[in-house]
């Protein structure tokens, strides 16, 4: 029998695009749906999806669950344990279209909740730290339920299919988001299960990823010892994370983490400055299991910013570009030239080089530390 | 004379067309097990005396030597075989343990043979070291475990003192009494040029090496022999050593004939008494004395220097290991049951304790699920035989690997396991000064930085082979290990899959 | 030549006798009591073992003393010409370290070449197993 | 700068390698008087016993002039030294002039003058190349030699001519052979080897008179001969240095760097005396290596270097009939004797010093003896024990032996 994501690792090939407008002005979903299916023979309609950010104006203080149920006991039973934990504010199936090459689809439903104040005072955690635990909870405990979004004011959507089929099925044109990312999987085997369609999410982190790391086990085996759980064993579950561990947890910077997970070589660190070196050295000690190593190139998509990172060695595709205040990343320049013909520069990020850019208001913010 | 039951276990041959009398066989034979007389013009072997250690083999310039397993058997008996039945005439007639050195030699399970490593194909790309860096650098000790910044974004946290390794070996433990001083000198200047460690063990630091303090671990171990403030000063870390691979539970024992002038200054004790370690540190009788002499240790040292405690793999390692975790220790050696010594009760060293393999996946894993294991490095020690093994090692979850054995074969040891007769025919694991002077510490030395600076190429390419360029990326990652022939429960201690799933 | 590591097992002898002796097989140089003479020499002492060879002098006392006039110093390595020694041995006489021997004939005197005929690289140094005996270019 | 050098033996081509060491371009005129490129004197027994062919007899290659840029005058003789003009004249009038001159003329057979000696019709010394060749030319199957003088220059005549004459018959006046190297002991060993060998040996005797082919001897015994070969000793060419008003005992007097008494004049070999550093006296010190050294010693400084030769001692190896001896020093002090099988050996010391040494039959590795005569090595450092032994490098102490043995000069 085949095994599906979380029983088996199971390889693929990518192809992964986003874009973010930095003054905020808001872009349908259907530009990054026309973008990511110009790489369309980089997936071959086994999982895609995409990642919206500021969708949700109307609800921005609240955390947007978007669950996936096989059936409705599962459908009850979380909605019980939400009910324990959370206010839910607002529920809905998410509106979906009919489209012939997506089948199988689960019952998928939006919650819009906020932690229930006694319980998350009794619970002596953060309020993020507290909505953390209880999506791992739903996600390992509850049998076929899977929470696959979990921020504000942003949303996932994602499928069994090629992606410009998902966007059509999610009726995308339907959303404004001041930043976008898509992905388009390239799975080696996988009976096609709706959770491990990409992007992977926790609260506001999403992330695509085309690769393949060869760390894996070395990263998830460390982050698992801080109450993560790696129930997919995919590759984009333990890079967010090891995101959202260093963000969150160690209050990291962004270009940080890039320097953890895609460090210099020693090489390069030994002729750094002195005080450089020091902290280099000192990062990649302290963090040397979340150094990631093997081929990626990751958009990773978080409140207010997006940051691209290839693996040190670049050893996959990653074409960056921008159009005033419009930053573009694609695995393919094809993909950004079909929704911005006439790029102000374009270029190829060098490997374990970030690219992070943040909404202007956001700048300066402790995340860009 | 009574009747001496035991038949030579070696017969040493020699080619008599190919034999030139050169006598080199005679003059290099520790154990006079060959002869010259002088009227007939003729040599004689002597098989009772051999103990196979190929010296006069590898010495002979016509290659005329060979040594042989005698072909002279018991009726054979697959419980009571030769070995044993010779082995209870011995003490028959001797009437006292039976000693053995080197490690355990018996037929137990190799596990690192039944795991097999990985390596990439189609869907991501192995890594040619030849071509891209590929970083074996490697750091001992605790790990910070929140960052701290202040308003300007620095960091402030300062790191714990850490051991600053260019590949994750070490070598291990071996006091200067056991082995010899020219063995030592090898063994620090292959450290201090390949930028690793070696373990003085529990015989002091010689006054002559203390010039290589950078790339010195010191050992305090139950004899508190050659401790002092100087010497615990000297070295880059201290090892607390609780127990050893080869005989768990048991003390150590160098007779009083090996402490010669140099020795005795050493290990501060008067020249020809023995030196004793005894079985347990009188100062630990618990978990909580243990860190008591790891604070004590470190207040000595101003907390300027890793404490490593070494320990045996016995059944509830992972427990101990734990314990230890806590204690303050910032490093845990784990020293399996093929570990090496110079002399051990031959019934301990091949009965007690358990392989190092599993007591490593078993640690690694506790310290994880305990959410210790960056409080700690973990090394490893126990019969490393080449760098698949510390490639192994690694993946199961070791930050680094002793190697003990492997070193000495390196300078020229033959494994003869005749250590405790002190009459190491390579200048080993003796005191004889014309011995001694047979193992010259400029080839020993450069033996070593090739074996590590091979190994270390070997280990390169199998992490390129994996698609992985640090060595980081390879501790703990079980997954590039497959297991073969391991029942159920081996894999899931292992915490791997079998081959083909 | 290092008397700290050499252990007295007179192998540099042996090898040099050998490679000297014109025989491809070792143990027929050495075989019927063919009286092949080293150019090396151990001493033995209690605890002492060293080997001595030719240091190849810079102004050598053998040459300067030599009647017939068979020594010259090629390449810095002093040589003696068989042909045109008559066994004389002023040569022995004069040689302060006593590394000049006369051959198995006893007719002429040999010394060590530095194995300029035999590949180079002297047979006592490749030979030696405790690197005892190294060849050094002395400016 | 014009070197000239009167002689061309050892002396002479050790003063041309030694200017040479220093100055690569000042020309070198050499005058001979034999007519022959420089050859090894004491090769010529080896010629007539037929060990050496006369292609093997050149102490130096064919080349070895033009390689050192030598003007050689063969066949010349000097007959006058002019310091105040710095000339050589040269029998028959020429002249040649010089800046430094080295007087290397070497020494010439002494001769006794004893009745009826003129009337000997085949009489021979046996010194050059032209006496050996004469010699040879003169011998048959069934000649009969008498020698006179068994010193080491008759002896090696002996054995030369051994078997290629009927009998050879040595006579000298001492009561041993071999009288100015040997002891007793010594002289004895070697009188009996000679005679195995076949060779006849009076001692105590010398010839009174001869009447053509018959010697008859102060014992009055009478030994037929068809061939005399005088042997009796040499006597240094002084003549050249003493008529230009230099000094002269019984050498020709130099300073430590082998300059005579008159400036720019230096002399070298048989023909001058050296100080035995053995013993501390002045001596005659006719030997092949003392001559080489001398003359290099002189052509260095000839040519501006200040070198000094301060280590003679009288030293010899020579081997008859596959016996060989070595020994070097002077024989006082207290001595040690060893007798082996087919062995002697004698060390004498003295002032705790190694002064003196006979060794023969066995004499692997002497020259180690040799070395602490000459260094003046004091035994106090010395492992006696092992000095006795044999000849060994152990005996000295541990960092003498790495300065002797060491790796490299580091």
């Amino acid at each position: 029998m085949i095994k599906r994501e979380g029983e088996i690792r199971i390889p693929s090939g990518c192809a992964i695009c986003g874009f973010i407008n930095k003054s905020g002005k808001k872009v349908s979903g259907d530009v990054i749906v026309k973008s990511i299916s110009y790489m369309h023979d980089r997936s071959n309609g086994l999982g895609g999806g995409f990642a919206g950010y500021g969708i949700y104006p109307e609800y921005k203080d609240l955390y947007a669950f978007h669950i996936f149920f096989e059936d409705l006991n599962a459908r009850v039973e979380t909605e019980r344990f939400l009910e324990k934990y959370f206010d839910i504010v607002n529920l809905s199936r998410i509106p979906v279209k009919k489209v012939k090459s997506i089948t199988d689809s689960p019952l998928i439903w939006r919650y819009f909740v906020e932690p229930i104040s006694t319980k998350l005072a009794a619970s002596q955690l953060d309020e993020k730290e507290y909505v953390v635990q209880k999506v791992l909870k739903i996600n390992s405990d509850i049998k076929g339920a899977y929470v696959f979004s979990s921020g504000k004011n942003m949303g996932v959507f994602k499928a069994v299919g090629f992606p410009e089929d998902i966007g059509e099925f999610y009726r995308l044109e339907e959303y404004e988001g001041y930043m976008w990312t898509a992905h388009g999987r390239y799975p080696t085997n996988t009976p096609g299960w709706w959770g491990g369609a990409h992007p992977f999410a926790l609260l506001d982190h999403t992330i695509v990823h085309n690769g393949e790391i060869s760390s894996y086990d070395a990263n998830r085996r460390f982050v698992e010892m801080f109450g993560y759980v790696c129930t997919l064993l995919t590759d984009t579950e333990v890079i967010t994370y090891i995101f959202d561990y260093l963000t969150r947890r160690q209050n990291l910077s962004y270009t940080d983490v890039a320097n953890i997970i895609a460090a210099p070589f020693w090489e390069h660190i030994e002729r750094m400055e002195p005080n450089q070196r020091e902290k280099f050295k000192f990062f990649r000690n302290t963090f040397s299991s979340l150094l990631i190593t093997g081929p990626f190139s990751i958009l990773v998509g978080f409140e207010g910013g997006l940051m691209a990172l290839n693996d040190r060695l670049k050893l996959r595709s990653m074409v960056a570009a921008e159009k005033d205040d419009t930053l573009y990343v694609a695995s393919e320049e094809c993909a950004i030239r079909a929704i911005c013909p006439d790029v102000d520069k374009i270029w190829s990020p060098k490997g374990g080089e970030p690219i992070i850019a943040t909404l202007y208001e956001k700048e300066g913010a402790s995340i860009c530390r | 004379m009574p009747i001496n039951y035991i038949y030579p276990e070696y017969e040493i041959i020699r080619d008599k067309n190919k034999c030139i009398k050169c006598k080199v066989c005679v003059r290099q034979c520790s154990n006079e097990a060959h002869t010259y007389d002088e009227e007939l013009d003729c040599l004689y072997e002597h098989n009772e005396r051999c103990v196979n250690c190929h010296r006069c083999v590898a010495l002979c310039p016509t290659r005329a030597l060979k040594i042989v397993k005698t072909d002279h058997t018991f009726r054979e008996n697959y419980n009571f075989t030769g070995e044993l039945i010779n082995e209870i005439y011995r003490q028959a007639e001797s009437g006292g343990v039976l000693l053995s050195s080197m490690g355990n030699p018996k037929p137990f399970p190799v596990y690192w043979d039944k795991l097999l490593i990985n390596a990439s194909q189609v869907t991501n790309p192995s890594i040619d070291p030849l071509r891209e860096p590929m970083e074996t650098k490697v750091f001992l000790g605790k790990k910070v475990s929140k960052v701290e910044f202040d308003e300007n974004g620095e960091v402030i946290t300062k790191g714990y003192p850490n051991l600053e390794l260019s590949m994750p070996i070490l070598f291990s433990a071996m006091s200067y009494g056991s082995i010899s001083k020219n063995a030592h000198e090898a063994l620090a200047r292959a450290a201090q040029e390949l930028g690793i460690y070696y373990n003085t063990g529990e015989g002091g630091l010689h006054k002559d090496f203390y010039k290589y303090g950078k790339n010195t671990i010191v050992q305090v171990a139950s004899g508190r022999f050659g401790v002092h403030k100087g010497y615990l000063e000297a070295g880059a870390a201290i090892e607390i050593k609780m127990g050893q691979g080869a005989k768990p539970g048991i003390g150590g024992h160098l007779p009083g004939e090996k402490i010669g002038e140099d020795i005795s200054a050493t290990r501060m004790i008067p020249q020809g008494t023995d030196a004793i370690s005894p079985a347990p540190h009188h100062d630990i009788y618990s978990i909580e004395d243990l860190r008591q002499l790891v604070y004590s240790l470190k207040e000595a040292t101003n907390y300027e220097k890793p404490v490593i405690v070494k320990i045996a793999a016995v059944h509830n390692v992972a427990a101990i290991a734990s314990g230890i975790a806590r204690s303050g220790a910032d490093i845990i050696a784990i020293d399996g049951f093929r570990g090496g010594t110079g002399a051990a009760p031959t019934r301990i060293r091949d009965n007690v304790g358990i392989p190092i393999e599993l007591a490593l996946a078993a640690v690694d894993q506790r310290l994880r699920e305990e959410g210790i294991r960056n409080e700690v490095s973990i090394v490893i020690a126990g019969s490393i035989r080449n760098s698949a093994d510390i490639v192994k090692a690694v993946a199961l979850g070791a930050d680094a690997v002793y190697i003990g054995t492997a070193a000495l074969l390196a300078i020229g040891c033959h494994l003869c396991r005749d250590c405790q007769s002190g009459k190491c025919n390579w200048g080993i694991a003796t005191q004889r000064e014309d011995l001694v002077k047979r193992l010259n510490p400029d080839i020993a030395y450069k033996r070593l930085v090739n074996l590590l600076t091979a190994w270390n190429h070997e280990i390169m390419e199998m992490m390129g082979g994996m698609g992985i360029n640090s060595i980081e990326a390879l501790r703990g990652n079980r997954l590039m290990l497959r297991g073969v022939g391991l029942n159920e429960k081996e894999l899931e201690i292992f915490g791997i899959k079998h081959a083909g799933e | 030549m290092n008397e700290e590591w050499c252990l007295g097992c007179h192998l540099c002898e042996y090898f040099c006798a050998f490679v000297n002796s014109g025989e491809k097989y070792m143990p027929k140089a050495f075989a019927l009591n063919r009286q092949n003479v080293p150019n090396i020499t151990v001493e033995e002492g209690d605890r002492i073992n060293f080997a001595v060879n030719c240091r190849q002098c810079d102004e050598p006392l053998c040459k300067k003393g030599c009647i017939t006039g068979a020594i010259s110093v090629k390449d810095g390595v002093v040589t003696i010409d068989t042909e045109k020694c008559v066994g004389c041995f002023t040569c022995i006489l004069s040689c302060p370290y006593g590394a000049v021997v006369p051959n198995k004939e006893g007719k002429a005197a040999k010394k060590c070449e530095l194995c300029i005929s035999n590949g180079g690289i002297p047979a006592c140094v490749t030979n030696c197993p405790n690197r005892a005996i190294v060849l050094e270019e002395v400016y | 700068m014009k070197y000239v050098i009167i002689g061309n033996s050892a002396a002479a081509v050790g003063a041309i390698e030694g200017i040479r060491q220093v100055d690569k371009d000042g020309g070198i005129v050499v005058i001979s008087k034999e007519k022959y490129h420089t050859y090894s004197r004491p090769l010529i027994s080896y010629l007539i016993q037929g060990k050496v062919t006369e292609d093997k007899m050149y102490y130096r290659p064919l080349s070895f002039y033009e390689e050192n840029n030598c003007k050689v005058m063969l066949g010349e003789e000097a007959v006058r030294i002019i310091p105040d003009k710095k000339e050589v004249e040269l029998k028959g009038g020429k002249s040649v002039k010089y800046d430094k001159l080295l007087v290397a003329t070497g020494s010439k057979p002494f001769i006794v003058p004893t009745e009826g000696l003129d009337g000997v019709e085949n009489k021979f010394t046996f010194m050059s190349y032209d006496d050996a060749k004469s010699l040879e030319a003169s011998i048959t199957p069934d000649t009969r030699v008498l020698i006179v003088g068994a010193g080491l220059i008759g002896l090696k005549c002996a054995e030369g001519l051994n078997k290629k004459v009927k009998s050879i018959t040595v006579v000298d006046l001492a009561d041993r052979v071999l009288s100015s190297i040997l002891d007793e002991k010594g002289s004895e060993i070697m009188k009996k080897h000679l005679e195995n060998a076949g060779i006849e040996i009076i001692l105590s005797d010398s010839v009174k008179a001869y009447e053509k082919n018959m010697a008859t001897l102060n014992s009055g015994r009478k030994v037929p001969f068809d061939i005399l070969v005088i042997a009796i000793g040499v006597r240094p060419n002084v003549e050249l240095v003493k008529e230009a008003g230099g000094k002269v005992n019984r050498g020709i007097v130099t300073d430590e760097f082998q300059m005579t008494s008159i400036k720019d004049v230096y002399a070298a070999g048989d023909c001058t005396e050296s100080l035995d550093i053995s013993c501390n006296e002045q001596k005659i010190l006719a030997l092949l290596p003392n001559a080489y050294m001398q003359g290099e010693v002189a052509g260095k400084n000839m040519a501006g270097d200040k070198v000094k030769y301060e280590k003679a001692i009288p030293m010899n190896a020579i081997g008859f009939f596959g016996l060989h001896i070595i020994t070097a020093g002077s024989y006082r002090g207290e001595s040690y004797e060893f007798i082996g099988e087919n062995s002697y050996k004698r060390l004498f010391i003295n002032d705790n010093r190694l002064v003196g040494y006979i060794m023969i039959g066995e004499i692997n590795r002497a020259g180690i003896y040799t070395s602490l005569i000459k260094d003046k090595v004091d035994l106090s450092t010395i492992d006696m024990g092992l000095l006795l032994q044999k000849p060994n490098l152990m005996m000295f102490p541990k960092d003498v032996r790495k300065q002797k043995l060491g790796v490299g000069h580091r």
